[in-house]
């Protein structure tokens, strides 16, 4: 169970392996935030199948692997691009087709259904759910009385993703890892998961990863890739914000599918990797979203 | 005077002064106006209010603009802390969180929402985004303040939510209180026509925005309007 | 259940005033670490009686309290004083009489009741304590089957203290609050507790908190008291070591009640307060259990 | 050059000679012993093991000395981090811990130990200190190491403990299967005066400590002395 190789540094294909058809993946980060990019464009280059996704709120990790077609079971609690670009349109069209078993979850019963993993118990009492189209969507989820009260609470069952994927800041050899807040559900997702997989932005030394403080202990760590700009176009701070008009160039060719292909050609499979999408990227663009620490002004214009 | 403001201002003054002051308040993702609501109300009569920012569970930041998206630093400014998404979701399971923004693609007159989806949730019609934390949090939050910014499209406010995604007062599998919930369930909602509250757990049309008649309201809702005999404008 | 007054600052007296004649207790801290001695002595001088202490491994806090005859239930995992002192000798003496009642505990039992109360539900599942005499020292505990997997667990209910004490490094007058690692069950305590009161070595602008890093936000508590070495004979790093000497000082007098009163009188009820107190521990001594950071030659010396 | 070494000497390095490579490891509080033999294995055999300290939760420190408490900054030198108690704990209770060392004031045969109390556990005749977080730990730790400084005295590996704090094979309300439990139970009971495996779930002497005679730990033993055939010195 405790990953103790002194080196546990791979390639982003390597790391891609850790990640099979059918697994449970759990995504890291939220929203527009810290999402494993660098991680789903690989899953994507390596055509993975079936996956079954976990997450609280979502936007473009989800949106681009089920438009490249790699999800077959969505439980996130939700999939969009808030009041920025509205519903994420891959994850919608293919939701609207049946094409995806869909299992939408909330926030909070997924945490709880994490630490009944994290804590070795087969369930976790949950107040709430009872009453709502949530419930409906789940008859894996139980009912059972408590034992001092009578109340009726509902069961959720533990959850332990077979693989997590994280995006943080610095990392390690040996697997430690800096992630600067909010950690959304990493930590979680880090414990209760069987296999852990993490990009960051840059390889450190196991002294400069421990001054600025490790979150995720190495022994939890199955494997660590450096990849820079490895959460683009979600944001990554201090390093960068959002690219929000690649969010934006995505979101609009993500309307059909013969746009969602144009798009992972010209960023993802064309290129053939991460150096690649980078470069398609731009520098100048890459290097623009540093700046939103310039001032208030860089940072609003920057979102705007 | 009231020419001075736009809808959505006047929007955002609604939602601020549904908080009061000394309460734990935390909005949903996707949400600007409560963002903003929320930002109001701090700076002028709630000034004891606990802020918690809705998707980075900063404490009291103050932001030097609102972004297009909730998940970002900018609206962690100058905050005194950031909480852990499980300290948010804890306090809120615990009954800590006194009040919480909610919107919806559909509301009911119970106020039950439905973020989930048009159509049966499972191969829907249309696939909206999601309820985040909603589902959970409207089960214990102390009172919720329910938002609608599409009330005149006349698809919003609905006899029946095609999903119940977030719980209102009673919902086919019964009351708040036979389900076990502790939260006091939506106290107001406001959308861009008018203001409700819920007396008796049924949604009742309480404030009129400026230039809005009551005939442009009853059209544009899809449940029958019951309208407080004490109705007045903003 | 939010404490939002903008001045929380009191005095150790009024700080004790929250704490009732009856209370369950949560004492922070552990061992020979961090632990509440100015509130507990605080507590002792206001006469508190018939107590409810609950905690995990702890050392002199506990012991003095039951000398002092504050405390009726007690409910730690462990009071004494590991190989350095051995068994606690007032508690010792006390739980041999009878008048004490004894539901000895187990450190993870303790903190999924704690987190029960946390989470808002009735109680927790927990794997262990079937087949132990723990077991029989609880009847409060239940039993109930995995609505999945049909396995037998224990119920253990929900625990809300109805004060914590801890003692921490800084805080604001609002009680935004710093702890340094290790946090033991500080941070579940206050989020578990009806109120909290914290004592610090001082008392810091909110931004100076802000940068040493807030553990305990200021809505979950209730008094805050600038208390310098407020955890003394136990230790507060990076302030000062425990001071064993001192420590050997209560071992030898807990021996017998009469002890325990020479030493209540000398140092606790004799002085008054804790200006008194640290008197009568000596400006010199306390100074030099700073220089634990000296060399760690100096830091060996002053434990042994 | 055996009579080089001190009897705890032996035990460190008898109890350190218990960790695999690659284990994680962690000790209670108040286990001096245990300590050292942690970080003994930790630089020779078992390079890889994952050390946890006992009470301060340090992982891999490198503290300068051994100090009179277990929850002392001393023991988190220069380690590359410190998890919080809650990490150490849910580790364990999912069987991330691969092994535990505990210790008795009593252990029977089958491994259970007792640190709560001689005589009844709610009046006792002697109160000893607690068992700190053993009671579930043993439950769901993948091995123990049990240890025992105090063999020689006659009272402490006894028949029947009073009171069963830590959990070893079988107690009589079944055994640890028909409990539930995942963890392996008690591989080694090292006495400083020998060491004992448990082949079938009782406790068999496997080793002796040089100058250490067969009967002079037979009449130690208040059990039944179980000794296997191949008995050599440590």
């Amino acid at each position: 169970m405790a990953f103790t190789e002194p080196d546990k540094l791979v390639s982003l294909e390597e790391a891609a392996g850790h990640v099979a058809d059918g697994d449970v993946v759990a995504l890291g980060g939220a929203l527009s935030y810290r999402e494993p990019m660098a991680l789903v464009r690989e899953l994507v280059r390596a055509r993975r199948r079936d996956l079954h996704l976990v997450g609280s709120a979502h936007g473009i990790d989800v949106d681009l692997l089920v438009g490249a077609g790699a999800v077959r079971v969505l439980e996130e609690s939700y999939v969009g691009y808030e009041q920025d670009f509205g519903l994420a349109p891959a994850y919608r069209r293919a939701a609207e087709s049946g094409r995806l078993a869909l299992r939408e979850t909330c926030c909070y019963t997924l945490l709880q259904q994490l630490r009944a993993a994290e804590y070795g118990i087969p369930f976790m009492p949950v107040r709430g759910i009872l009453g709502t189209g949530i419930r409906d969507l789940h008859p894996e989820y139980g009912e059972i009385r408590c034992p001092f009260t009578g109340q009726r609470l509902v069961a959720v069952p533990a959850l332990a993703p077979d693989v997590a994927l994280i995006h943080g800041l610095l990392a390690d050899r040996r697997g430690n890892v800096h992630l600067a807040r909010p950690l959304v559900l990493d930590e979680r997702f880090t414990f209760a998961s069987r296999k852990v997989v993490v990009t960051v932005e840059r390889l450190a030394s196991p002294s400069e990863v421990a001054e600025a403080g490790v979150v995720l202990p190495y022994f939890a760590v199955t494997a660590v890739v450096e990849a820079p700009y490895g959460a683009h176009p979600t944001s990554c701070y201090p390093h960068y914000t959002y690219d929000r008009a690649h969010l934006g160039e995505w979101v609009k060719a993500a309307g059909t599918d013969e746009g969602v292909h144009q798009y992972l050609d010209r960023y993802v499979l064309g290129p053939g990797g991460e150096e690649g999408y980078l470069k398609s990227v731009g520098e100048d663009r890459l290097q623009a979203l540093g700046e939103w620490s310039a001032s208030d002004e860089r940072w609003k214009e920057l979102l705007s | 005077m009231s020419a001075d403001f736009t809808i959505d201002e006047w929007m955002c003054a609604a939602l601020a002064n549904t908080i009061r002051d000394g309460e734990v308040v935390f909005h949903g993702f996707g949400s600007p106006c409560a963002t903003i609501a929320m930002h109001v109300a701090k700076r002028t009569h709630a000034r004891h209010m606990v802020l918690v920012e809705g998707s980075t569970y900063a404490l009291d930041p103050d932001p030097a603009f609102v972004p297009p998206t909730s998940n970002d630093w900018s609206l962690m400014r100058r905050a005194v802390h950031v909480l852990r998404f499980e300290e948010l979701f804890d306090l809120a399971a615990r009954g800590g969180v006194d009040r919480m923004f909610l919107s919806g693609g559909q509301i009911d007159p119970h106020g039950n929402t439905n973020v989930t989806a048009i159509g049966p949730p499972d191969t829907p019609k249309v696939k909206l985004g999601g309820g985040g934390g909603g589902c959970n949090l409207s089960a214990t939050v102390g009172t919720l303040t329910l938002w609608a910014t599409r009330h005149r499209s006349g698809r919003t406010l609905v006899e029946r939510c095609d999903v119940i995604t977030d719980l209102g007062y009673v919902t086919p599998t019964g009351t708040r209180q036979e389900l076990g919930f502790p939260g006091g369930g939506p106290e107001w909602l406001v959308s861009e026509l008018g203001v409700f509250d819920f007396p008796d757990g049924r949604a009742r049309l309480r404030r009129l925005y400026p230039d809005v008649s009551l005939d442009e309201v009853r059209a544009a809702t899809g449940f029958e309007l019951v309208v407080d005999p004490g109705l007045r404008p903003l």
